[in-house]
């Protein structure tokens, strides 16, 4: 089976990865800008679909459907973000005779309609914020008369991945936070219906993770906590949920289980649930493709979840049994972003000019970072996962902050330093947080020892002093420029 | 002799780096530089500790150090320089809404004579996926609009002017 | 805690990753050379402690003392190789009031003298292969007219890593592997007694991995495979072994528990056998210190084992009992070294000048590489450990393949491209290998497509031609050095 | 125009650069080449399929070229060059016994004036912790020692010179 993968960065690589060990061909594809990523480069072969607007290429589905036929390819596997929830392109993919590595268009569709999903998980039995099952109207006033508690959410339906979301905390603030999430929900999803829904106070983001075979075999395999969140992007994920006690899980899996059967569920597939301060569950949404979290749920289980989807379209069954799902110890995954925590941690850009990966027992890193790499602005900011297994909770902190501190990215700013911040606050490590955690999480000043700005203060003035008298001795001008790359000059400073 | 004064932080160093001795804030310094590789990567020794350190140059004196898991900017500037303006740099002019990273105009909500109140949102960019809701540095009028919805903007680029508003 | 780490490279590396996670506070100490070594930066403090020379350096005890006084150091590491399993330096350690991670100076004085390990393991009921308990004496003609079957291996009595041993086919080659023997061994230990063992003839190498506390409590935590040998150095490692049924690890558990038992053992060790064609196990010796394979253990049990010789330093007590050890899957490890398989794998040197280390689900990399690092010939070839783990031994294989690709190393030649043609042979994937399979193995001539090497052609061709007619357009001399640093330069030709 | 006389294995390619165009042995050729980063990493493109290839010129016209786990030396000779001397280079002279690697010089076996045969240990080395004996290239008798146990010794270092026997 050649599988062509619609998407781009680190979960490209991931799932070439999974194909290539599987012994799976493979076709990449990429926009104008991509031609020097990984992910291009490491497929077989590789198809160019537009310009770097998504929208001309990895959002362009005749473009993509025209490289699977031009190269052969027998599936699609979408990975998470672009086209991965689109029905269109599921059905698109499907009539053209291709599989696709995902969920049936139908499911797409219901899963698609964050309103039309609580309705089938109210149906199944799960518990559900209450509110209508329409969108909200053009006049917000009108609702204001009905019973409406705020702060409340106010949610696109076509929503996904944290946008199109916006939280209004008085009926003042109402009508600007519509607007707005209806003009981001209309740009990103081409819809700009929301609904509201209540907001569930210092919550935390629990999920399960399920696979299914769209013949009512299903399998939980575990679940996840995401509650360290900023702008409803996930942060720091782990498996399993702290203090997660087995009647609680008992109710998520049968929960999950529940709407999985529901739906028919075909391949991987994420439920997501609130469980408030009080105890108490409440579904959020399906998300109905591969996590970006998923490696958390992989390094406890010893489980391949992208093999697995591959092997379930393959032979149509699913590749293991309950019995085989055994999970030991605990993971915690760390998005590195490139982002400006200087500067409100806005996107940043640059290149990638050192690279140092961690590495060790328990460390896992998917990126697609190489380098030289350029980081531009076209697409998201995650330049890598670091996925952190110990026997134990503070054995997987203690192996991810080593990992973080490893980890060496020069060329652009990232968020390195503020995911060692919030792993070490005592209200991650004590396991105390819940999704609105980073809205007022100030990390301590750190208590520079001297050294740290002096040996700045070194470092930078010799290059400074570098720069505007090289060395002499070594004639410098062009032939120097090969002395300078291969033999690194060495240069010191002594008393 | 050649004297840099270093700004790391808010902290100010005065160093003076003469044929190979180092001093700093006029105290010699038993410390050993070494590049590592062509990539601006350096090895600083002490006596028994050292770091590794990655300099990037970014615009003329300006320095993006990372080590040990943190990024650090610091200024470097030679004696000359330094003690002809020091810190004479003009802040951000207030008047003008610049882009804070590359990126695309999503939305313009202004035009040229609108009054607007600090704070508002003038202008929506996506970046990353990202969308950032731009507002005004100052209350005042619209004097400019720059940029267009759907242009693709650099770093800094000016976006919108505005000027005090009169009464 | 302070712990003094007594080694190089990668393994000083994972000692120091270890503590880290513990929190413990680390020294290093280097060679000249090694200023610029990762182990040298990555420890709290680090002393120097001689030039070059292991004899001065690694193998310095009081200059080692002096360094772990100085900083005060409260306990040292000797990883592996260097003064790891020097009785006399474990005492020294002793003697200081400082901790030696790792077995009493009686047991280092019992394992180093080959001879008396035979003795005390057949004193313990384990299987010894035949011959006398004393060395070869001077006159190798006499014991021609003893029951000598050939060919037979000729072994320092203080040998260890494979060095000192050499295989005599016939009588008439007895002498001079007897001498060259000999010298190996004065030169390596000091010391060039030798015996005789016979050779078992396609035999395994297989090895149990014991932690015990001193007193008598003691874990065998899996066995290893390492058959794939070249020059009596294991290359490619693994865990479990191949084929091996409960009956057959129980009785190696038991041997191996014995021992340890018998010697009132403590810290890691491992037991070595060799297993027949015939189904026979023969002990062959006990390493008293970590392997260097021993991730393959560490990631089939999810066990930190640096981390447990630690914790049992720290608390007298193992860190976990029998029912903590569950070992899933598969895992197995294959040595990167710098050694250019065009020249008959003669070690090699250079710097790293580019380096894309490996990475995603189920790959381990543990190295001292960065990148510029300097790879001289002071010390051992070995760059990096790769190991990867699988749910079976086929999914482990294609895993470390997978990893072997994407490990991209430049500026000095390794063995990366026979570790992969190793991994694909018919008689590793179906585990028909014994210690003399690298004797005889031939990597089958590729079948280039004629991509390749028109690949190369074109590429080499290219950058002879930017050497001689540099891009004209931007000038070239002085500033654009910086261009080509920080921009890198991009130049196309297309049709 | 500039030709170039590539030898890959033992396949020969001749390569022709001409302003943006490329030819191989003559034919057109669809590739684009793209320098990744300053440290010598090349991507080449060709329309489905594309290849990174890390180069590291070694002496001369000698490049190490390290792609998808593997690593292959080339050969580079310009038309120019490679008209005047085509593969001229001189075989390694017989009677010379070379350090194949850097390392220590543990033994020296012979002394000159001695009779040896070939394929007879002249030379201990080590290296990287391994012990390797070095053999006599012919047979002969020892002309010159050029080195002592102990020696630091770097690749291609002469240690031993050989003359064939005079009778």
């Amino acid at each position: 089976m050649k599988v062509l993968v619609a998407n781009r960065g680190e979960i490209a690589i991931r799932i070439l990865r999974a194909c290539r060990e599987m012994g799976l061909p493979t076709v990449a594809v990429y926009s104008e800008p991509d031609r020097e990523a990984l992910h291009t480069h490491s497929a077989d072969e590789a198809v160019l679909i537009g310009p770097a607007p998504a929208s001309q290429s990895y959002l362009n589905i005749p473009a993509i459907l025209q490289a699977a036929h031009k190269t052969g390819a027998q599936a699609v596997h979408p990975g998470y973000g672009f086209l991965s929830e689109n029905a269109d392109f599921c059905r698109a993919v499907e009539e053209a005779g291709l599989v696709f590595l995902g969920p049936s268009p139908e499911t797409l569709a219901l899963t698609g309609d964050k309103l039309a999903a609580r309705k089938a998980a109210r149906e199944a039995g799960l518990p559900i914020l209450p509110g209508p099952d329409v969108p909200l109207g053009e006049d917000t006033q009108e609702i204001l008369g009905a019973e409406i508690h705020f702060p409340v959410l106010v949610k696109a339906i076509a929503g996904g991945g944290g946008r199109g979301i916006r939280l209004a905390h008085s009926p003042q603030e109402l009508d600007q936070m519509v607007s707005a999430a209806r003009q981001e929900a209309l740009a990103a999803f081409g819809d700009g219906s929301v609904y509201l829904e209540p907001l569930v106070q210092n919550a935390r983001h629990i999920e399960v993770q399920v696979l299914a075979d769209g013949r009512g075999n299903i399998l939980c395999l575990g679940e996840r906590e995401c509650s360290i969140q900023r702008r409803r992007q996930k942060l720091i994920e782990e498996s399993p949920a702290f203090g997660m006690n087995s009647s609680l899980r008992e109710l998520l899996f049968d929960h999950a289980t529940r709407l999985a059967r529901a739906l028919h569920y075909r391949s991987l597939g994420t439920v997501e649930f609130l469980l408030g301060k009080d105890g108490q569950l409440h579904f959020i949404e399906i998300n109905p493709r591969i996590q970006v979290e998923h490696p958390v749920t992989e390094m406890v289980n010893g489980l391949d979840l992208v093999q697995a989807q591959l092997q379930l379209a393959m032979e149509g069954t699913l590749p293991f049994t309950r019995a085989d799902v055994q999970p030991r110890g605990w993971a915690i995954e760390a998005r590195v972003l490139a982002e400006d925590p200087g500067q409100g941690f806005i996107p940043a850009t640059g290149s990638i000019l050192h690279l140092q990966v961690p590495g060790g027992p328990g460390i896992r890193v998917d990126s697609a970072l190489y380098p030289g790499m350029p980081v531009t602005a076209d697409y998201d900011s995650l330049l890598a996962k670091v996925i952190a297994w110990g026997t134990d909770r503070p054995a997987a902190i203690a192996r991810l902050r080593r990992s973080l501190q490893e980890f060496q990215i020069g060329g652009v700013p990232t968020d390195l330093e503020f995911l060692s911040q919030v792993i070490d606050s005592p209200a991650f490590t004590s396991g105390r947080v819940d999704t609105t955690f980073l809205d007022t999480f100030q990390p301590p000043a750190r208590a520079d020892d001297d050294s740290f700005a002096r040996d700045i203060a070194i470092a930078t003035a010799f290059a400074a002093h570098q720069r505007r008298s090289p060395d002499p001795r070594p004639s410098r001008p062009a032939q120097a420029l090969d002395a300078w790359k291969l033999a690194a000059w060495r240069e010191q400073i002594h008393h | 002799m050649t004297i840099y004064h270093v700004q790391v932080g808010n902290r100010n160093f005065l160093v003076d780096i003469t044929e190979n001795q180092l001093f700093i804030d006029g105290i010699k310094q038993q410390a050993r530089l070494i590049q590592l590789n062509a990539n601006d990567l350096i090895l600083l020794c002490w006596e028994r500790t050292s770091r590794v350190l990655h300099l990037q140059r970014q615009d003329g004196q300006t320095y993006a150090v990372t080590t040990e898991g943190r990024r650090v900017i610091a200024q470097v500037e030679s004696g000359q320089a330094a003690a002809g303006k020091r810190r004479a740099a003009a802040p951000a002019a207030e008047n003008q809404l610049l882009a804070p990273m590359p990126g695309l105009v999503a939305a313009v909500k202004v035009q040229p004579g609108d009054a607007v109140e600090k704070g508002q949102v003038l202008v929506t960019e996506e970046s990353m996926k990202m969308q950032m809701e731009l507002r005004a540095p100052m209350s005042g009028v619209v004097a400019r609009v720059a940029i267009q919805p759907g242009a693709q903007v650099e770093k800094g680029a000016l976006l919108v002017e505005l000027q005090p508003a009169e009464n």
